[in-house]
């Protein structure tokens, strides 16, 4: 038996996210009360004072991510959370950060929708994540993670990330994962391991130097369409560098289960479950959505017969699974506002299909 | 002319949160000793009627669980 | 080993502290656990409940379908999770509250008065941790009491009364749980 | 005086969602016996906020429109505006009216759109478990202001809404009062009763504000609730009318 | 020579837009301004008070689609439009009308992004439109004109599948179709053919009548998830009966060209071209964005050796060819932030590639 | 009084994209002058709107950040709160201040955000080509209002933001100047320094309102622009303090 | 016959109504017409300008790479669209405010002193139709004059003082059109 | 001590508002009869300097392209 250390703590994904946070020395904290995402705020109100630190409830959405444009373009840490409508709320605001390269961290906290929807667990906001749900070309790096102990991880991987390349990082995570608790242990650092540059791009008063300016505008003919050609190259650059992802008895796998966040804990047990049945059934699971893990899912998949993503929405990472391996059988099983595909329904599903071939 | 009050009570409604028990100036009203399918004390009647037929517990019930219904003694009709 | 465990009752019975309870303890003894509850303000009114799964190796999903154990405490809880119930699932009732057990199926099944028992126990709040104490006589091996006790200790440090009613409770519970 | 102490047709006979001792519960009714008495059920069209009463149609038994958060305004514009013959209400917490639909709730009100805003005023965020409202009070406590609500932090202080509202010009009344006692529980009524009124008559933007108890998040027994508004809400939510014309 | 009747009169994208939603009976217009499409408030402003009907200058876009909200839910037909940023702020709003499944247009004159951007044209909302750029699983018909009399038939057509639907439609045009301007001849029906069904939900005060409810939110556990449903297959059927599309020059072609709105237009310029260089080119160009025609141009693509995907962003329509002819060789040439991949530049990118084999 | 006649070395050497006459040239160059002589220019950072200004940057030589339209507050907020030691200043339209922007402004000024809002009320939307602005006069006719702002159409009443901000506890100076002669804009000068001055000394939220002529969309002639503020527009905003505590 | 025609000054000089006015007249004619503008009052202080093309059957594209025609009313106009102009092209300048033309390569070059002959039929303003004068002069077979001065006509038809000055600029641009 | 002052304008910052023309107390500056690269006419100063030095051209002038210097006279130097 694998003895777990017991510095471990039983945390909430959200504790844990909002604890990585101060751990990754955020600054600036603003956000705006929302169900499921509530303990973020209270924990920073908490802490970030005690430290010396900002919070702010703002009062919207859309003020907390316009804050974080000012605070991010000082040059410190800054972090904003919120679940689905508010998220909505913040997509001007993120294309803007994303246009003045400026870098934050976004924490998602999925909850059912469309409109009000409800509050329970949720993958529906995929697409909104993964395609710069504002307007215009750009993109976010999106990491999803699958525990409290990983939401604490790629909140301290987020920061490095977002310094790196100079630009917004969506943590999105979904309510389960939010909302359960699991033993968490820190670590100090991310595993980012490239060296940070210097800020010398913000804003802190140009003395003894020129004027830094923010700004996402470019008025001049062919100003903007030269920036968006230096966005793209950033993209592409972490495309390549950036693809992240795990996977569960694949080795010897016919069959794959795709699915991220909670999901994959559930589709995990339903490999088991599916082992079990003498069914050879591996889990690939994308940490990163965007840059979506295409290289290893392409490597993963080489043997496989028949892929079987599962989300808890009507069919979104689908399409990246379809755009990475178009070449293969694709099935797919979700269920949307509120709804989870259980283990036993997932296993249900793969037997039917398998067994109709 | 005499009137009598009847002040009827939803008990599965009631929450329990006493506002009709602190608000009513007959003291007519108290807690039950036991719950209802809530699991809360709800409100009952004590055995004589105070009831000056105010209406302050319908008027603070949230619940909207307590109505006052004016009861007009028959020997007062005309 | 692998126990799954639904914990239900009203709002204010400490079902929710008392799944973080038991997930501390088991995380404390080297295992590995999962709490999930329901949450948000935005469901008031209705049941409140968790899943807590404890176990040797890490475990997937959090959700439970089926439990291998659960701790009801008023009537609600088991209108509303009846249809999740195994015939092997162990049952703790709290017999105050459950006047109506006819939707029952499973085998076995501890009904305690454990509003009583709380109440004995000084304080009406203390059902949950009698009902723990009954989960760990009837169902051992699962976690050690020392370790419960050693964690309620840890949460009422600044709280000497709240401490003494909540181990009296736990004792209670276990000694009045007689399969 | 009310001569009727039954429920009201306009309210449905269902159970709500409320914490015990709440007071959407009180005003929920007030708004529905209003409607009863003005036989405005074929009539009225209301507009539930983002808060705990946001499933505020389940109990009313009349049209009602659901509004994104802070949005109820912008809401009953779109509606007012396409239905002049119809009477529009918006009912918001102070998180939806104060704080994110400033902008909203300012635009409608300068606009004078002929409607009415009831406003309930619980000086917190009820629906989301607790946390500092615009209308918060100096030195109460929140899951976001631990220490209690600090100006000195940039918490800020709580906001008079229907002050600033009746500085509008197209604001025609704006009243405060509370559901914390059988008196001004009546007065509330009234309140109502005229801005219903006065949007029959086309006056213009009415909002009646209402200090609302929310035991849960106070902390508080559901009659110490009510006590806390009478002795200390009220210093800084002065009740009476702020503007009548 | 073909003769143009002379009933056509000279108009700009946004006027025809603004005159088509008049045509369709629209009762309520509220916008905020925004720089490429304020000939469109400008023109309500004057033509819907005119004729009783309400204009509204909201305070801000969110206001306006929340204004848009209760208008719709009152049964007239409604109307609002905005340019990319202003778009975003609309995500929420937007969800909340699919979810409440309410009928209204909604315009985007697409301009630069990210951010402020600048206010050349664009086609770089694609993703936004297409996926639901507000959280929660919903679609919106999006409907891409590349010609101000399009616009005005596409206005037309909106109103009615919004209210056959009972769905939000998106007119995705693009900064060049606004502004510019053409003979425009107005039809007076749209060519939806369907019967519209009685708006018997319209909140209109319950009399004689149970009380109508618009709503997005679904507390009980499982209604969310089985309104879901609901949307889904409605969704379905959209994909079914609404694909649309347009070709030209495709009957022999041996390379396709994709391209939309006013791109289409430019690249037609560009087959032309090409044709005359003895290169079979064709044009295919979807009218609607969502559903995506993916029928007709697996149908057109048949015989096509090479599909080129045109587009005024870094590549966001590219991923709907190539989920829809996965098989084909798809090539892709884009320009962002106001940049115009313009004829004689996808004459060149075809001719390089072609030549390569 | 001055006595620099010179272009201060915060305001660069180039052409303005600005209409001929265009208040924001002058105002631009009067907050220029105040950080030369307050010797700010290694401490301020602006915050720049949306609106015909939203290229300030282009023209003033220190730190500036862009802001959403409507949102330079909150990004005010932002920066300030994370450089409390610097001199953080936003520059916003009616349309961006006051319209879109109204939640933002109402919650910064509320939480007594320790920064100065330079509000330059043109009563229009010049960016966008003479839209109504909240502060378009009554009757005023513009591209939205064609036949002249009308409360009786819903089109609202000229809101006076100075007015209701300065009724916020977290606001310690409004005022209203202009720049349509020199005496006003010797005026506003002294108004933008003093802001900054109770910004040095951590006073909180100060407001500078700045009528400010847009011959373009008005249709006016510059200098009848200057004659039209200083004859029509001082009686919906009248010049001076309204608040300075 | 297709004629792709820029039309470019300051704003103010009248390029926008211009193109509106030919666009319209090759309508009312039967043929086909796009006109695409600068705009925005985003773009403050630069050049206005707008493409114009007219042809006998449908038009693709609005844009134009290179222009078979120009007027161009202001020096900016050159310097901003030079690179533009084929050989080919046609230019109508305004010698009034163009004074270097040294980085014009094309053939055929018309100057004018378009703001003199707009003074001269009364209004500086009507510049910008005098220039047409000069192109449906010296570029025949595009438009009919008639269907020209019918449409400003209907445009003027409530001032007949900017009627004149314009219908006296046209015939005064084409009276001084020589190539 | 008597001063005068130079007023020195940039011909082609200058967009023709006339603004310093219409409060120069001392009708010193006038719109020039011909026009800038801009194509509007720019202001010139007129010939015999009344200028008084007030600033106010400079205060008015939205371009920043007046500027005022003040000249000491050199017999008045000490
Ligand atoms: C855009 C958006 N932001 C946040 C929320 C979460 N939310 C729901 S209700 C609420 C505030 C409730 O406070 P209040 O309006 O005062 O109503 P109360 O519950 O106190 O009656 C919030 C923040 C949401 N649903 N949507
Ligand atoms: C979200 C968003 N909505 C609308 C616009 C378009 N827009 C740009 S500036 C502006 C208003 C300008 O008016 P004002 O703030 O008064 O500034 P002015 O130009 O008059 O100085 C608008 C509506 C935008 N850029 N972004
Ligand atoms: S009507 Fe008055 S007296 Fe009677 S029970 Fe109610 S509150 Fe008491
Ligand atoms: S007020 Fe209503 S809910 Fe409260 S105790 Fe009395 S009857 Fe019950
Ligand atoms: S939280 Fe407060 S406002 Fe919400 S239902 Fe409970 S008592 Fe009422
Ligand atoms: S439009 Fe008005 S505000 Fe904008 S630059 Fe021109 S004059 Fe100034
Ligand atoms: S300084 Fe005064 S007097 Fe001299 S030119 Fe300028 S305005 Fe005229
Ligand atoms: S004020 Fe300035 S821009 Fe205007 S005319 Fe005078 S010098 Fe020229
Ligand atoms: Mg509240
Ligand atoms: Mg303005």
């Amino acid at each position: 038996m694998k003895k777990i250390k017991v510095t471990k703590i039983l945390m909430s994904g959200n504790e844990a996210m909002a604890e990585a946070a101060i751990k990754a020395g955020c600054f600036f904290y603003a956000g705006y009360p929302i169900t499921p995402q509530n303990e973020i705020p209270s924990y920073m109100a908490k802490r970030m004072r005690e430290l010396g630190r900002v919070f702010i409830q703002a009062e919207s959405e859309l003020a907390a991510i316009n804050m974080i444009f000012g605070a991010a373009a000082t040059g410190v840490r800054s972090l904003t959370s919120s679940s689905s409508p508010g998220v909505s709320l913040k997509q001007e605001g993120i294309s803007y950060i994303a246009g003045a390269q400026l870098p934050a961290v976004i924490i998602n906290v999925m909850r059912g929708g469309p409109g009000l929807g409800n509050i329970a667990s949720s993958q529906s906001d995929y697409f909104q994540s993964t395609r710069g749900g504002g307007h215009g070309d750009y993109y976010t790096p999106v990491l999803a993670p699958s525990s409290p102990e990983e939401a604490a991880k790629l909140v301290l991987l987020g920061f490095d990330m977002a310094d790196f390349y100079r630009t917004p990082v969506l943590i999105l995570a979904d309510a389960i994962v939010g909302q359960m608790m699991e033993g968490v242990e820190f670590s100090s650092k991310s595993e980012f391991k490239k060296k940070l540059p210097p800020k010398n791009w913000a804003l802190t008063g140009a003395s003894n130097r020129p004027a830094n300016i923010a700004k996402s505008f470019f008025l001049k003919e062919g100003a903007l369409e030269a920036h968006n050609e230096r966005l793209r190259e950033k993209w592409e650059k972490i495309k390549q560098n950036e693809q992240r992802s795990s996977t569960y008895k694949t080795e010897d796998a016919k069959y794959l289960i795709v699915a991220y966040g909670s999901e994959a804990r559930i589709a995990q047990e339903a490999v088991d479950m599916l082992r079990a049945k003498k069914i050879k059934a591996g889990l690939f699971r994308p940490i990163t959505l965007w840059p979506y893990p295409e290289k290893n899912l392409k490597a993963v998949s080489k043997n496989i017969k028949k892929v079987f993503v599962v989300e808890q929405s009507l069919g979104q990472m689908v399409e990246d699974v379809r755009l990475s391996i178009p070449y293969k059988e694709i099935h797919f099983l979700g269920k949307s506002g509120g709804g989870i595909p259980l283990a036993k329904e997932i296993v249900k599903f793969v037997e039917k299909v398998t067994r109709n071939k | 002319m005499t009137n009598s009050f009847e002040v009827s009570i939803q008990k599965d409604k009631c929450k329990g949160c006493q506002l009709c028990v602190y608000f009513c100036p007959a003291k007519h009203l108290e807690a039950s000793p036991d719950s209802n399918k809530r699991g809360v004390k709800y409100v009952i009647k004590k055995e004589a009627s105070k009831c000056s037929g105010c209406g302050f517990c319908f008027l603070v019930c949230p619940d909207c669980c307590i109505e006052v219904l004016g009861v007009t003694k028959i020997e007062d009709r005309e | 080993m692998t126990l799954n465990i639904l914990l239900s009752g009203f709002g204010g019975q400490g079902l929710m502290s008392l799944g973080k309870l038991v997930a501390t303890a088991a995380i404390r003894e080297g295992k590995f656990a999962t709490y999930f509850p329901s949450y948000g303000p935005e469901v008031r009114g209705g049941t409140a409940y968790c899943f807590v799964r404890v176990a040797d190796s890490p475990i997937s999903s959090p959700l439970i379908d089926s439990p291998d154990a659960a701790i009801l405490l008023n009537q609600q809880s088991i209108d509303k999770f009846k249809a999740m119930f195994s015939k092997k699932c162990f049952l703790i009732l709290n017999s105050d509250l459950v006047k109506d057990k006819s939707q029952i199926k499973t085998k076995e099944v501890v009904s305690l008065a454990l509003n009583k028992i709380a109440l004995e126990s000084g304080n009406i709040k203390c059902a949950n941790v009698a009902a723990l104490g009954a989960l760990l006589k009837l169902k051992p091996g699962i976690l050690k009491q020392s370790t419960i006790v050693e964690i309620i200790k840890e949460i009422f440090c600044n709280n000497k009364e709240l401490l003494d009613q909540n181990i009296k409770a736990l004792h209670k519970g276990e000694k009045n749980a007689n399969c | 005086m009310i001569n009727k102490f039954t429920k009201p047709a306009s309210l449905r006979e269902v159970s709500t969602h409320y914490c015990p001792g709440c007071g959407h519960g009180i005003l929920h009714r007030l708004v529905a016996e209003v409607i009863d008495e003005l036989n405005l059920r074929g009539k009225i069209i209301g507009v539930a906020p983002v808060g705990c009463a946001v499933v505020a149609y389940d109990y009313w038994d009349f049209d009602v429109s659901e509004a994104a958060h802070g949005r109820a305004l912008a809401v009953a514009t779109g509606i007012k505006r396409c239905r002049p013959q119809n009477i529009v209400f918006t009912y918001q917490g102070d998180g939806d009216l104060v704080s994110i639909g400033m902008a909203e709730t300012m635009h409608a009100a300068n606009r004078g759109e002929n409607v009415t805003c009831i406003f309930v005023n619980n000086a917190c965020y009820g629906m989301t478990g607790g946390q500092m409202a615009p209308t918060t009070l100096v030195g109460q406590p929140t899951v976001t202001t631990p220490w209690g609500r600090n100006p000195k932090y940039g918490e800020g202080w709580p906001i008079k809404l229907s002050e600033i509202l009746a500085g509008l010009e197209g604001v025609n009344f704006a009243v405060r009062s509370s559901v914390s006692n059988p008196k001004q529980i009546m007065q509330t009524r009234e309140h109502i009763k005229k801005a219903f009124l006065n949007q029959i008559e086309g006056k213009g933007f009415s909002i009646v504000e209402v200090l609302s108890p929310c035991p849960t998040v106070w902390q508080k027994s559901p009659t110490d609730a009510m006590k806390w508004i009478d002795e200390e809400m009220v210093k800084t939510f002065p009740l009476g009318i702020i503007k009548n014309i």
